[in-house]
């Protein structure tokens, strides 16, 4: 059993389809706002992330936050990202993070500052995705730091990251995807998936370079029942690619709450047939309370139970 | 040291005679009026916040440069009556306030003599003039003080007596008609109304205001016209001509054919405003006789010999219909065969 | 060159004393010249602008203005030390380099700076200037296609372009390029793709202003002594 | 001129235009090195190719005429600009369907080629059925005897934006109130036309500016027919703008006269000296850049700008931009600075049209006349409004209709630049004013002074 780092990595390495979401911690220090949420969540998903000062705006620290809900029995995803810390701070929280028992890291970039409310403030970027994976890789494996020095313990960090196989580009952005795997990077929670015949595409090409079997995919799904929300993410957010027929799917429909969860099944059971895939990662923005629902809905209730040495 | 004779003291004319002075020859320029100018001294400056390409600019330079030149001499209020051949020159007969004279030794003589505006011309419905609120387009302008000057801030009712609200422009009127005698197309209404419906939109936003084409025509070396611009401005555009007019006290009623709803349909409008398309000058049939040349199909002139053979060149509308700056352009090019041609011999 | 633009000229009338009796504009003929921002000409409207705006406002200051080639330089700046000297305070349209070096060279002196300085460019177009260099000390442009990742991507990145890149611009502003875009396509035109795959590690930044205040001494023109 | 082996009365970028009286060449505007020298001597340096060296050439003057880009709507159709033989003689039965106007309105040029191409296809056969599609039939040349004689050998004009027309591959569906159509048959139709290949480049090596959609032509009324901004440099076809081809023929023998007369001597057209002072000249290259006529170039020798007086059409924008200060001219005077209402005006427009109004409208005030408006400088503004109690009044031309291309553009710039630090320093900016006139608004100026006076007063 030692072999596993993290219980999320021994569901996927059982070729489990596992099931992630997704908390944004709260603008405030209160710990019973993330106990309240672990509520909805516990037995319907595998894993949560806990993101780290998402679109550069102030909240509880990822690690923290995380922390309180392991306690309330959820496997829980840090998030790391390059926006904030050097890599003095983003190897000390590392550290941090594993000491506290939390296993599982996704190492982002980080959205420039422009996005949140301080824009005035000083970014670091000393490190990206590829360094904080790598540097992550080898202070777990290696038992090194960056600066060459050696650690007496070293954590235990089951390593993940992030890519969106609809930015353009394409090529450019496989290549940092590439980047990725070689530096160490276990799974990979992609960008919400609206656009399946160019999500297709992708996997075909991480099939074709072997790719899919270097890492595991877990596809992101994000459950809306606004049209609204569909066309902002169509046109303002980087990256996103939405079809006008799902907007005009949502709009029409008389239940828009039932059509969102829905389309939201469909592409489940769509990503759920590639070979590769190997979870889905459900981002509810504003509307959490529909996991359990989208989850039982899917056929992927109940879950697994699974139990890693977590010394 | 012989002269170049220039008839006709319009745009074509003062062009050929301002690049004649600029090569260093000595020009005689005749003129029927009391001033330069012919019928183009009667359009204003048509621009908006921009310049939608009139070229009136261009106009008054060159009205600038003969007035200006010491290699032009111009006689006014005279009218040419006949030109005799002297063997290696000609002579003209002419006529002034004093009576009749020769003036002799002319080298060259360029026919500059214009067009007639269909306005001058008395033909179509005679009894729709009496009604103010149908005017030719020209004569739209001159109301409006001859477009010398912005609107903005003024009421139309100071200019016409009245205040539309509305107005309509009506293109290919005294174009494209075998009643009329004129199956050419003109050539510049298209470029002209939109122009005058552009500073009507820009001066008074709230205005109703539509054309009826034919078919719309591009307006000039740099106007692109398209319907994406009509909509732009919010003018709205009929892809047709009306087919009855009713003048009713409320307004005109103008009855045409929709023919994407294949159904007839009326529109109400406060004024018509006609375009005025380019006849033939007059007294072409005149200048045919006295210099040998020939008129065609639709009555302007076309040499019969070379005119660097004959030493009778022909510049501007006298020749076909043209925009202002087509007509400085063309008549450009005469003056400089001209001179090319005095080089040579 | 360095790239200037001159403050906002309420930002530079706010800074000026109150109980001034005099000021002396200095202009920089260089760099900040092209731009017409801190020049001989910007510094003579700057005080035809301020005269008028004392004029108005009641008070006499005795404004003048001049231009020396460079500020960075003692032997430029010699020839306007009296004229410096005879004035309360010095508005300076240099960079932030002449400014200082106005300052130490006239210690007991107001200098105060007219410009804000903003980046090392390029002329890109009329009148118009692009940041190319952050002057990090260790240039990297070799394995960047020539396309400088520190100055040019919004986040320096230096393993490839984040999630925020669309259409070749940056997630900050529609405005900005995607430096990255710019490495990628141009790496594609040179055949250099398989140099970009090759993992970054973490740059050494002890050349930037990492490694504390920078100096530069080139031993040609030292004695064996160093001094 | 002729004689020499590399000297031109006029060298042609693209196709050449038959004249056998004037000795030139042609060349391929990617052959195209770099352009000095101003008209009447330019000299223009060609790249080394194949076995070629590099090399120079000297001509009066530089014509660039390049077929314009050309797309169609859909692909497989074919384009009424191109050889069309094939569909239009022979038995062929096959409905002919030509469209034009698809999306956006063609050119004139295009409405000939397509009436031209339905005749000679009713030449060859009395029965085919042909259709034209169009939205607006445009005349030059014979298009209205065209037109008429195509009506009358039935062929079908339809107006396509009175229904909808749907195209592709496989045919043509038209439909509207009373007319429904599904055909097939060979498909011609209208090109799309963009700017030459390669403009910008030549934009570029030659130092003329480009209008907003790459032609080589600004949108100005003076460049009409063919004048790029740069004296002796013609533009033609693809590279003039986006209705050359329907002027083609005034085009043509316009520029061939032009040309001839270039060879007959260029004199001055400005008589003003301006003087680059090769000390106080950084070569920052910012004159060469904002000169709108290309005047400008670089002395190799001196390492300083210079100004070419031919070239020159006396603006003075080089003089205002200068960031050095380094330009001088002759007419420039000192002037001695005094309060009242001061006002600057363009001697192409505000000027023309002062001297049109009955009663001097400026009369009393401090009038300077400038050949440009571009001629200002915001230093300049500051000072005279400094100088004491005093107005300044700015009146600069129509846009479009600037001699000097966007000399007025560039001054309310600077006009505008200057009243924000006015406003910022809650100074009066009402006191500073710039006005656009055409020489025809005499009157528009005595009113516009009469209602910016009372506003300075209150």
């Amino acid at each position: 059993m030692a072999e596993y780092i993290s219980k999320l990595h021994k569901l996927l390495e059982e070729d489990h389809f596992v099931v992630c979401s997704e908390m944004g911690p709260p603008i405030g220090a209160d710990p019973e706002f993330i106990r309240d949420k672990c509520e909805d969540l516990k037995g319907y998903v595998d894993a949560v992330n806990v993101t780290d000062n998402q679109t550069a705006i102030v909240r509880m620290s990822s690690i923290s936050a995380s922390k309180i809900a392991m306690e309330e029995g959820l496997e829980m995803i840090i998030q790391a990202t390059g926006r904030d810390r050097n890599r003095i701070g983003i190897q000390s929280d590392l550290l941090g993070a594993s000491a506290l028992g939390l296993r599982n890291v996704l190492c982002l970039t980080g959205d420039h500052q422009s996005f949140g409310k301080d824009e005035g403030s000083k970014n670091v970027f000393d490190m990206d995705s590829v360094s904080i994976i790598s540097a992550a890789h080898d202070m777990v494996h290696e038992g090194e730091l960056v600066s060459g020095d050696e650690l007496r313990t070293p954590p235990k960090l089951y390593l993940g990251g992030a890519h969106n196989p609809f930015a353009e580009p394409f090529e450019m952005h496989m290549l940092k995807l590439r980047k990725k795997i070689k530096s160490g990077m276990q799974f990979i929670q992609t960008q919400a998936i609206y656009n399946l015949e160019k999500f297709d595409m992708w996997m075909e090409e991480m099939r074709s370079q072997g790719l899919h079997e270097e890492t595991h995919i877990i596809a992101g799904i994000l459950p809306t029942k606004s049209e609204f929300a569909l066309k902002y993410m169509k046109n303002d957010v980087p990256g996103m690619d939405v079809p006008d027929e799902l907007i005009d799917r949502v709009a029409n429909a008389d239940d828009k709450e039932q059509e969102g969860v829905d389309i939201t099944v469909e592409i489940i059971e769509h990503v759920k047939q590639h070979e590769g895939v190997k979870g889905i990662h459900l981002m509810p923005v504003g509307w959490e309370e529909i996991t359990p629902v989208v989850v039982e809905e899917a056929d992927l209730y109940p879950r697994p139970e699974v139990e890693v040495d977590n010394e | 040291m012989s002269r170049i004779g220039v008839i006709g003291g319009g745009i074509a004319g003062c062009t050929v005679a301002a690049e004649l002075a600029e090569a260093g020859e000595e020009v005689l320029l005749l003129e029927k009026d009391g001033e330069l100018g012919g019928n183009i001294k009667n359009f204003g400056c048509k621009a908006t916040d921009s310049c939608t390409k009139c070229n009136m600019c261009l106009v008054d330079s060159i009205f600038n440069q003969v007035s200006e030149s010491g290699s032009i001499e111009t006689h006014f209020n005279t009218i040419v009556r006949d030109c005799l051949d002297q063997g290696d020159n000609y002579s003209l007969v002419v006529e002034d306030d004093y009576g009749e004279k020769q003036v002799q030794d002319l080298s060259e003589i360029v026919v500059a003599t214009g067009y007639t505006r269909w306005s001058q011309l008395e033909t179509g419905t005679p009894e729709i003039f009496s009604d103010e609120r149908i005017v030719w387009a020209s004569d739209f302008e001159d109301m409006l003080e001859g477009r010398k000057d912005q609107l903005s801030g003024r009421s139309l009712e100071m200019e016409l007596g009245y205040q539309p609200d509305s107005a309509v422009f009506l293109q290919c009127n005294g174009s494209r008609s075998l009643q009329e005698k004129a199956r050419y197309c003109s050539r510049v209404c298209c470029g002209y109304n939109y122009r005058m419906a552009q500073v009507l939109r820009h001066s008074f936003p709230e205005m109703d205001l539509s054309i009826f084409f034919i078919d719309m025509q591009e307006a000039g070396f740099l106007v692109e016209l398209s319907f994406a611009d009509l909509e732009e401005e919010e003018i709205d555009y009929y892809n047709c001509k009306p087919l009855r007019i009713e003048r009713e006290d409320e307004g005109l009623i103008l009855h045409y054919e929709d023919q994407k709803q294949g159904q007839m349909e009326t529109i109400k409008t406060d004024m018509l405003v006609l375009s005025e398309g380019i006849h033939r000058n007059d007294e072409n049939e005149r200048w045919a006789r006295i210099f040998n040349l020939q008129q065609d199909d639709d009555g302007f002139l076309r040499p019969i010999w070379p005119e660097e053979q004959a030493g009778i060149y022909l510049a501007g509308t006298v020749t076909s219909p043209g925009d202002s700056a087509a007509t400085i352009t063309q008549s450009r090019e005469v003056a400089s065969r001209i001179i090319n041609n005095r080089a040579l011999t | 060159m360095i790239v200037g633009k001159r403050k906002d000229i309420q930002e530079i009338k706010d800074m000026l004393p109150e109980d001034m009796d005099d000021l002396l504009i200095v202009g920089c003929g260089t760099c900040v010249t092209v731009s017409l921002d801190g020049g001989e000409r910007e510094a003579k409207s700057l005080r035809d602008l301020l005269t008028l705006y004392y004029r108005e406002n009641g008070s006499e200051v005795d404004i003048n203005a001049d231009a020396i080639k460079r500020q960075c330089d003692d032997e430029f700046i010699d020839e306007i030390e009296n004229e410096i000297e005879e004035n309360d305070v010095v508005l300076s349209l240099a960079c932030g380099v002449g400014v200082q070096h106005l300052a130490i060279r006239f210690p007991e002196q107001v200098i105060l700076p007219g410009l804000n300085t903003t980046f090392y460019g390029r002329t890109s177009a009329t009148g118009e200037w692009e940041e190319m260099c952050h002057g990090c000390g260790e240039c990297v442009l070799d394995r960047f296609a020539g396309v400088c990742p520190v100055a040019r991507c919004s986040k320096s990145l230096l393993n490839g372009p984040c999630g925020g890149s669309e259409d070749g611009k940056c997630e900050v502003d529609d405005d900005i390029d995607c430096g990255w875009e710019l490495i990628y396509e141009r790496a594609s035109e040179l055949d250099m793709l398989d140099r970009l795959l090759e993992y970054e590690p973490p740059k050494d930044w002890t050349t930037y202003r990492d490694g504390g205040v920078r100096s530069h001494k080139n031993p040609e023109f030292f004695g064996s002594g160093g001094e | 001129m002729s004689g020499s082996q590399n000297q031109y009365d006029v060298v042609y970028i693209g196709q050449p235009l038959e004249d056998d009286s004037l000795n030139f060449t042609s060349i391929e505007p990617e052959n195209l090195a770099g352009c000095r020298g101003e008209i009447g001597d330019f000299t223009l340096k060609l790249k080394a190719g194949g076995e070629e060296a590099e090399s120079k050439l000297s001509t009066a003057s530089i014509v660039i005429n390049l077929p314009y880009r050309e797309e169609l709507p859909l692909e497989e159709a074919d384009s009424l600009s191109g050889d069309l033989s094939h569909l239009l003689e022979g038995e062929n039965e096959k409905p002919l369907i030509i469209i034009q106007d698809y999306p956006d309105l063609s050119p004139a040029a295009v409405s000939k080629w397509g009436l031209e191409a339905a005749l000679k296809a009713r030449e060859n056969s009395e029965q085919r059925d042909i259709y034209y599609f169009y939205k607006a039939m445009r005349f030059m040349e014979e298009n209205d005897e065209l037109y008429e004689r195509a009506r009358s050998q039935e062929v079908i004009f339809l107006k396509h934006d009175l229904g909808e027309l749907n195209i592709d591959k496989d045919g043509v569906e038209y439909k509207r109130e009373d007319i429904e159509l599904e055909l097939e048959g060979d498909l011609v139709m209208a090109p799309r036309l963009s700017p030459a290949q390669g403009t910008e480049e030549l934009a570029k090596k030659l130092n003329i500016e480009q209008d907003e959609k790459g032609y080589l032509q600004k949108n100005n009324v003076y460049l009409q027919p063919t004048l790029s901004g740069k004296r002796g440099v013609y533009v033609l076809s693809g590279a003039r703008g986006p209705n050359a081809l329907t002027y083609q023929e005034e085009e043509i023998s316009y520029t061939l006269t032009e040309l001839k007369r270039n060879l007959r001597g260029v004199e001055e057209i400005d008589d003003e000296e301006r003087e680059i002072d090769d000390q106080k000249c950084i070569v920052c290259y910012t004159c060469q850049r904002v000169c709108p006529h290309g005047a400008v170039q670089r002395d190799d020798e001196l390492n300083s700008m210079t100004i070419m007086d031919k070239a020159c059409q006396g603006c003075n924008l080089c003089i205002s931009r200068c960031p050095a200060g380094a330009i001088t001219r002759s007419g420039e005077e000192e002037r001695e600075l005094s309060a009242g209402t001061q006002v600057i005006i363009c001697e192409n427009s505000a000027s023309i049209a002062r001297d049109k109004a009955e009663n001097d409208p400026l009369q009393g005030l401090e009038v300077e006349e400038v050949p440009c408006v571009s001629t200002v400088k915001r230093e300049n503004i500051f000072s005279r409004l400094a100088a004491g109690e005093s107005e300044v009044l700015v009146l600069g031309c129509i846009s479009e209709a600037c001699k000097h291309l966007t000399g007025h553009d560039r001054c309310e710039q600077v006009i505008e630049k200057a009243k924000d630090d006015m406003q910022k320093l809650d100074l009066d900016d009402s006191r500073l004013q710039y006005h656009r006139l055409s020489p025809r608004m005499a009157q528009d100026l005595s009113t516009f002074l009469q209602e910016w006076k009372g506003e300075v007063s209150t």
